[in-house]
């Protein structure tokens, strides 16, 4: 059975469960061995639900789970951008 | 497969010139002004590459960039993503079937150094919550950029065939696209408002006294706007739900199926079954019926509608059933979607085994909820708590909409899932708020944030406002 | 579950739900000419109808409250059946042994005066037939609504929601 | 009671616990969030031996020789995929002649190689305006998350203790001995405290009241990774001196990892500042043109925690019985634990070791002996 939570690196609502269950439970842990908010959509979609999943594993209320900082660049953006014009010539 | 009678909409004329494009070497129709993804799925073709780890199909999914779903090689270059990128004639487009490599001789670009812009208040998100900061703001004096990563202005509002509610002064009555048509032409009628289309903000700073908002153009142009506040609009995300293949192509956000129908009159699918009977779903069930597609269902996990009734009646007498306590179990297909597995739920929200219904779907629209999208907010330091009631982690934030951080405002879904409505009231305030923050505006502006504010209490007062006003008590500081 | 309402679990209104949260208007009334009845049992913050309506017949105490019509002030003029945002706005008229409904349509295709439309009820089943008697096309309502006026037996008027126009 | 506590729960601290514990010393890691939470796993990940020091050169032979049996024995990912200096002028070229007959002599193949050579290792590399570049293969890479963690593991299986969300609040002392460690979770008593905390040393020192001056400072260092791509693009460490002290190579998943030598501090703020990214961006781009057309999936940062040499501190605190530190890598604290464990190991259990730990005195500050500085790069 595939649930994804995490597109960009295919991590699935078990593997997340699993980890919880091993007793890890800081987001910031879960996000290195999994890989979860690692990849081009910058967890936009999976860390919400990592965040649900905690809450609802740990007993804890979302409240108390701390987010992972935000970083820049907020959206990926090509690197030969951020030095300027894209022109070859 | 296009759309070419629409009850409200008309695409003829939103439709540019035919173009040639190239999938894997086969030629496809395609309409100058519309994105990769949407001429792709038109023709069919749901499918763009294979994941890497358990290599399962993956096609469109976001329809807005922000997901990796879609990404495609164009003319060679990998990693484009097709839901964002506009066609262009003879555009050749390959599936990725690997990562991308690194050329062996490729010349550095030519670099010169970001476009700057100054202005008094920049404004991020055109929205309606973002449209009216701006407008609000031009007026009381000051001079306001206006950025937005898409190609047209009024954010969510182009895609709202169906009229908003509230008081006729506040546009109820109206439908969104016209809304997002009215506020247009107000926002080029002020020569104070530049705005900057296909833009998406990457940072934000303190610099000093002034905020420096870094930016990219078309995703070729890096501009740096400066300013003294900033408003920063910019709406919500959808949230995803868990479920068995919840990854097939063909299993879109309710916005990703709004964008191929309303926005690009391209039909989503043929038989839909909607998840969540929220405001979202049901306007997206009304929707689909208007673009021709058959809904077979909405499934709702809670014991009773949560959108507004009226849009339950109005799909509910199309013939729609709306399956309250019932949950999606798994999508099934090959390739993409080819049925929906729902079942009832118990007391405790398991399925109910021997209650599964099979749908034959070739879409299942998710409209399980909406977010905030405070990423720039966060990244800056804005002070961030987490309120249910308004659809999860908000800025926190004055009855002026400034954040924690001064000279920052915020308004619309990015200040908390809620209306059109209210985001444009917000934006209102906001908008006034930097004007007089920085110094720009007239003591007498302090009157009309008044009575925007009223407006909103007003609108507030009801049974679904009290849920928001149950939030706001939880992020409004001071 | 049982505080939750008919109407919330099941998404439509039963006869029985409009006469408590609306009330309908006396069959005195319903001969005399055709009169709006709201299908709006909800407080939502919305008020065009109450705004838009010419004899103010349209009651709200307070934004989000429920509409009630006043249905001897009610002319009929179904103008707030074009702008209700919702698509809430009915309005019902007995002529004889058959009733005149008029609703909003907008969808396609639009029907013709005079077409023979197949009539839904609240859950979207078939009911049986229904004459399209008149049609207000999007560019001249008020709300940018098509509305029409189906003709059907007496019994359905309180029924049918919308119709299916089969077209060609 | 423990022996020996280590203060944080990075790679020294795993690496050193897992050293002592095989060593028979009963050990316990005191760490304030998750093991290798605090600059470990914001590594740059590369492992080498190309230093112009005697010390350093023999130190990091050895760790790349622990590396390489622990990588085996523990089945963690460490490759030898070398690191490749650009240089771009003949002053450059000059010192890493030096640079590499002091190498040579000690036994590691560093050669100078010509830019079309470097070409062949890393085929999307510029070699324009490059002479010639220092390449040895034997220089490597590891994954600071899956090694920290099989160290941790290993260090366990062997009796260690370790405590994570533990954050030492002072150092209980009774006449220059230590008793215990004060924690949020409790006291911890102990009579011998190592200080593996690198960034955060000076805060441990000053609860342990150090007499003498080691500065160790933290300093801001950013790390840049883009989307992922086909293995083998860039499999050595890429350094360029020329381009801000830029250094590059690809990770296991598949981005291309960096930074480059823009530092904030003293500090112990960590968010990304625009400034890097373009900067990183620019430098990168003059070393692998390609590299243009790649998102920046996201930056982050660790620290650098500095001394005025490069060099770490590390030995035993004379007045204290018993406090030793291990901290101020500046930049090279990963790729050196396992040599460092080893040694302080043996020092701290045998009193002696044969590595030059001497040359990190950690006394060298007070008496004004700075060693030459070390090249602080990837």
């Amino acid at each position: 059975m595939v649930r994804i939570i995490c597109r960009c690196n295919e991590v699935t609502v078990e593997e997340i469960e699993e980890l919880i269950e091993q007793g890890i439970t800081d987001i910031e842990e879960i996000k290195r061995i999994l890989r979860i908010g690692m990849g081009p959509c910058q967890g936009r979609t999976c860390l919400p639900l990592v965040v649900s999943i905690l809450a609802r594993k740990t007993g804890k209320s979302v409240e108390e789970i701390k987010l992972p900082a935000t970083r820049i660049p907020i959206r990926p953006v090509p690197i030969g951008i951020l030095v300027g014009e894209m022109n070859e010539d | 497969m296009r759309l070419n009678e629409h009850p409200i909409l008309n695409f003829d004329y939103r439709r540019g010139k035919k173009v040639t494009i190239y999938f894997e070497g086969q030629p496809i129709e395609a309409y100058e002004g519309e994105t990769i993804a949407m001429a792709l799925h038109a023709a069919g073709i749901w499918v763009y590459k294979t994941s890497e780890k358990r290599e399962r199909p993956r096609g469109l999914f976001c329809a807005i960039g922000k997901c990796s779903s879609c990404l495609v090689a164009v003319n060679g270059i990998p990693n484009v993503r097709s839901c964002i990128t506009l066609v262009e004639e003879g555009m050749r487009i390959e599936k990725q079937v690997d990562k991308p490599k690194l050329p062996r001789d490729a010349k550095p670009p030519k670099w010169k150094d970001a476009q700057k812009v100054n202005a008094d208040i920049i404004v991020i998100g055109g929205g309606p919550a973002g449209l009216m900061a701006a407008i609000n703001a031009a007026d009381a004096g000051a001079k306001v950029v206006l950025l937005d990563e898409n190609p047209m202005l009024g954010g969510q509002l182009v895609k709202q065939t169906h009229k908003f509610f509230g008081k006729r002064e506040q546009f109820a009555g109206v439908r969104g696209i016209k809304i997002a048509e009215i506020l247009e032409e107000e926002l080029k009628k002020r020569e104070n408002i530049e705005v900057f289309m296909e833009t998406s903000a990457i940072a934000m700073f303190q610099d000093g006294e002034e905020k420096l908002v870094v930016a990219v153009k078309k995703n070729k142009e890096l501009m740096e706007f400066r300013g003294k506040a900033v408003v920063v609009a910019t709406g919500a995300m959808e949230r995803m739900i868990p479920f068995e293949n919840n990854d097939l192509p063909g299993v879109y956000g309710a916005g990703a199926i709004q964008t191929l129908m309303n926005t690009y009159g391209v039909k989503p699918g043929d038989r839909v079954l909607i998840v969540g009977a929220g405001n979202v779903g049901l306007i997206l069930a009304y929707q689909l019926v208007q673009a021709g597609v058959e809904v077979k269902a909405i499934v709702e996990a809670m014991p009773k509608v949560g959108g507004y009734f009226v849009h339950a009646a109005k799909v509910r007498r199309l013939g729609i059933p709306i399956l309250t306590r019932h949950t999606i179990l798994r999508a099934e297909g090959k390739e993409r979607v080819e049925r929906a597995v729902v079942a009832q739920l118990d007391d405790n929200w398991k399925p109910i085994p021997g209650t599964e219904k099979i749908f034959d779907v070739d879409v299942i629209a998710l409209a399980v909820g909406l977010r905030p999208s405070i990423e720039i907010l966060h990244q800056v330091g804005c002070q961030i708590i987490y309120a249910r009631e308004l659809g999860g982690h908000v800025v926190c934030r004055d009855n002026r909409m400034e954040t924690t951080i001064k000279g920052i405002f915020v308004a619309g879904d990015s200040a908390g899932i809620e209306e059109a409505t209210t985001a444009m009231l917000e934006g209102k305030v906001a908008g006034i708020a930097a004007a007089l923050s920085i110094g720009v505006a007239a003591p007498e502006w302090l009157n009309e944030i008044e009575k925007a504010q009223e407006a909103l209490n007003e609108f507030r007062s009801g049974p679904f406002g009290r849920h928001v006003l149950e939030g706001l008590k939880k992020v409004v500081i001071k | 579950m049982s505080e939750i309402p008919h109407f919330l679990r099941e998404g439509y209104l039963t006869v029985e739900e409009l006469k408590n949260y609306v009330g309908l208007p006396s069959e005195e009334r319903l001969r005399a000419k055709p009169v709006a009845v709201p299908e709006c049992p909800q407080e939502i913050p919305c008020t065009p109808c109450k705004e838009i309506c010419p004899t103010n017949a349209v009651l709200m105490e307070n934004p989000n409250a429920v509409p009630r019509v006043d249905y001897e002030k009610c002319i009929g003029c179904s103008l707030c059946v074009q702008i209700c945002p919702g698509l809430a706005f009915f309005m019902v008229h007995y002529l004889g042994d058959k009733a005149r409904v008029t609703m909003p349509h907008e969808l396609l295709p639009v029907p013709k005066v005079g077409e023979e439309v197949v009539l839904l009820n609240r859950e979207g089943k078939e009911v049986g037939r229904g004459k399209v008697v008149t049609l207000i096309p999007r560019e001249r309502s008020k709300g940018d609504t098509p509305i029409i006026t189906v003709e059907m037996p007496l019994e359905l008027a309180w029924d049918v929601r919308a119709v299916r126009v089969r077209g060609e | 009671m423990s022996e020996i506590t280590i203060i944080g729960g990075g790679i020294i601290g795993a690496t050193l616990a897992y050293e002592l514990a095989k060593r028979g010393e009963n050990v316990i890691i005191l760490e304030k969030r998750f093991i290798g939470s605090g600059s470990t796993f914001r590594c740059g990940t590369g492992i080498r031996q190309q230093f112009g020091d005697e010390a350093n050169i023999q130190v990091m032979k050895r760790s790349v020789e622990l590396w390489k049996r622990y990588s085996e024995e523990f089945g963690f990912p460490f490759k030898q995929t070398g690191y490749l200096f650009l240089l771009y002028d003949e002053k450059e070229v000059e010192e890493f002649k030096h640079n590499i007959a002091l190498q040579n002599r000690f036994g590691i193949p560093t050669r100078l190689i010509t830019p079309e050579e470097a070409k062949e290792i890393v085929p999307p590399l510029n070699t324009k305006d490059v002479l010639a570049a220092s390449w040895n293969p034997t220089d490597g890479k590891a994954d600071p998350f899956k090694t920290t963690i099989a160290f941790a593991q290993e260090a366990k299986k062997l009796g260690a203790e370790i405590h994570e969300y533990t954050e030492v609040k002072d150092i209980v002392m009774e006449n220059g001995e230590i008793k215990g460690v004060k924690t949020n979770r409790g006291l911890f008593r102990t009579s011998i405290v190592i200080n593996a905390t690198n960034a955060w040393a000076k805060l441990i020192n000053a609860m342990a009241k150090v007499p003498i001056k080691i500065p160790i400072e933290p300093y801001k260092h950013q790390a840049v990774i883009t989307q992922p791509l086909r293995q083998g693009q860039i499999n050595p460490m890429v350094i360029s001196f020329k381009h801000n002290h830029a250094y590059l190579t690809q990770t296991a998943h598949g981005g291309i990892v960096g930074g480059i030598g823009l530092e904030y501090g003293p500090t112990y703020d960590l968010t990304s500042t625009y400034e890097f990214v373009k900067e990183v961006s620019k430098n990168f781009i003059k070393i692998v043109p390609a590299l243009k057309d790649l998102l920046i999936l996201r930056t982050w940062a660790g620290f650098y925690a500095k001394t005025p040499d490069s060099n770490p501190a590390i030995g035993r605190i004379e007045e204290i019985n018993d406090y030793y530190i291990a901290a101020g890598f500046s930049g090279h604290g990963f790729m050196m634990a396992p040599a460092v464990a080893e040694a302080l190991a043996e020092l701290i259990t045998k009193g002696k070791t044969k590595l030059p730990l001497w040359w990190y005195d950690p006394y060298r500050f007070e008496k004004g002996e700075l060693r030459t500085k070390a090249i602080q790069m990837g």
